[in-house]
């Protein structure tokens, strides 16, 4: 299991085939990316992202942890950037290993529910107009129920 | 006991974080507190279904007690991925 | 949309990078990558993966096409191989990128199911005691039926 | 009639594909007609449920008419992903 909090970019092909090559008995790896998407009906300058330091790599270790032992996990990473970012930038990514592909998907879709909801990240969006904080959506909470 | 502040919560108040001298002994009697101190307080807790707490940086709920706490945090509910 | 049947091996970190260049207004990234398990309880030399030339590339196709306009993805790419895999390699891989991450979770899950119940692959495997066809799984049919 | 065999339904019946000449009407009448040829089709075709079908490179059943068919193929229930 490997849990990084950093602000400077990651090589989403370089981590993902680090992360195949170190589960060989694993029949399946799931990634999910998360990136700042480039609306093109309004002109967004960035993506600032605060957090919580000293929670929040907490928060990220305790999801992966409860990712890995709910779904049989052979492993799991999970990333995630602080800081302001462009439009196409990366923000995010998990992997997870398992033996079987539902295990895969569902320990890789548990993490971005809890990752979204329950660990200290704020956004904000800035655009010509101003900034603006981006606000939970309450079908973000509402799909922590169906873990 | 240190305060802290974030996202829309931290630019209301105009702080990130402050040491309180506090007796309270639940996050709500805290939020009572820092809430009749000035304008910018009792705006930022006007509504508290719009808040989140964590205590000693573990999400509470408003109820939490605050004895030998030495953190609380207080934030809009969180945006991560 | 790419659609790619090869025996030679792929690159997963290339291909996942390539891939998320391409959808820069997409905010999510799912991919799937499967793995011939190297079983630690009994020895496989390898696997042996037969397909049906033309019905492969037409079905592969037909399923990417499928996913794409249910999810509304942006993009999708799987790549699938034929012929005899050591146990390590990959064996496949999907990718779709979405405006919303259930999407491309869905997306990738539902190319899954029906690459593994409706693409005209056959897996062999070849251990020191011999060779065996994997047996299709009840479950894999049954996973049809939730899309 | 192009009648190609996969997996081990290739196995059993010794060859990955043949040309028929039949005036079955469906798959299951070209199915009758092939199984009654020898043990080894016989042994091939003795389970339907275990078998699945493409008529012109696309999943059929066993119903599928072959009036104008070019190429029916014959395999296990496929194992792909």
């Amino acid at each position: 299991m490997r849990v990084v909090l950093q602000e400077a970019p990651f090589d989403l092909g370089a981590e993902s085939a680090a992360f195949a090559r170190g589960g060989r008995d694993m029949g399946a790896i799931v990634t999910f990316t998360g990136v700042v998407r480039d609306f093109p009906d309004r002109s967004l300058e960035a993506m600032e992202i605060e957090h919580y330091p000293g929670m929040t790599e907490a928060a990220m270790t305790g999801i992966a942890q409860e990712a890995t032992a709910r779904f049989s996990l052979g492993d799991a990473l999970v990333i995630h950037r602080y800081g302001r970012l462009r439009p196409g930038e990366m923000i995010m990514m998990v992997a997870t290993a398992a033996a079987h592909r539902q295990d895969a998907f569902d320990g890789a879709a548990f993490l971005m529910d809890f990752l979204k909801s329950r660990a200290p990240f704020w956004k904000r969006e800035i655009t010509a107009d101003g900034a603006e904080w981006v606000a939970a959506r309450e079908t973000d909470e509402d799909a922590l129920a169906r873990w | 006991m240190n305060v802290l502040y974030f996202a829309w919560v931290r630019e209301r108040i105009g702080v990130p974080r402050e040491d309180v001298e506090t007796s309270a002994e639940t996050v709500r009697d805290l939020v009572a507190e820092l809430a009749g101190r000035e304008e910018r307080y009792a705006l930022a807790f006007s509504d508290l279904d719009a808040l989140r707490v964590a205590v000693d940086q573990e999400l509470a709920d408003f109820d939490a007690p605050l004895v030998g706490v030495r953190e609380v945090a207080f934030f809009p509910p969180m945006t991560g991925g």
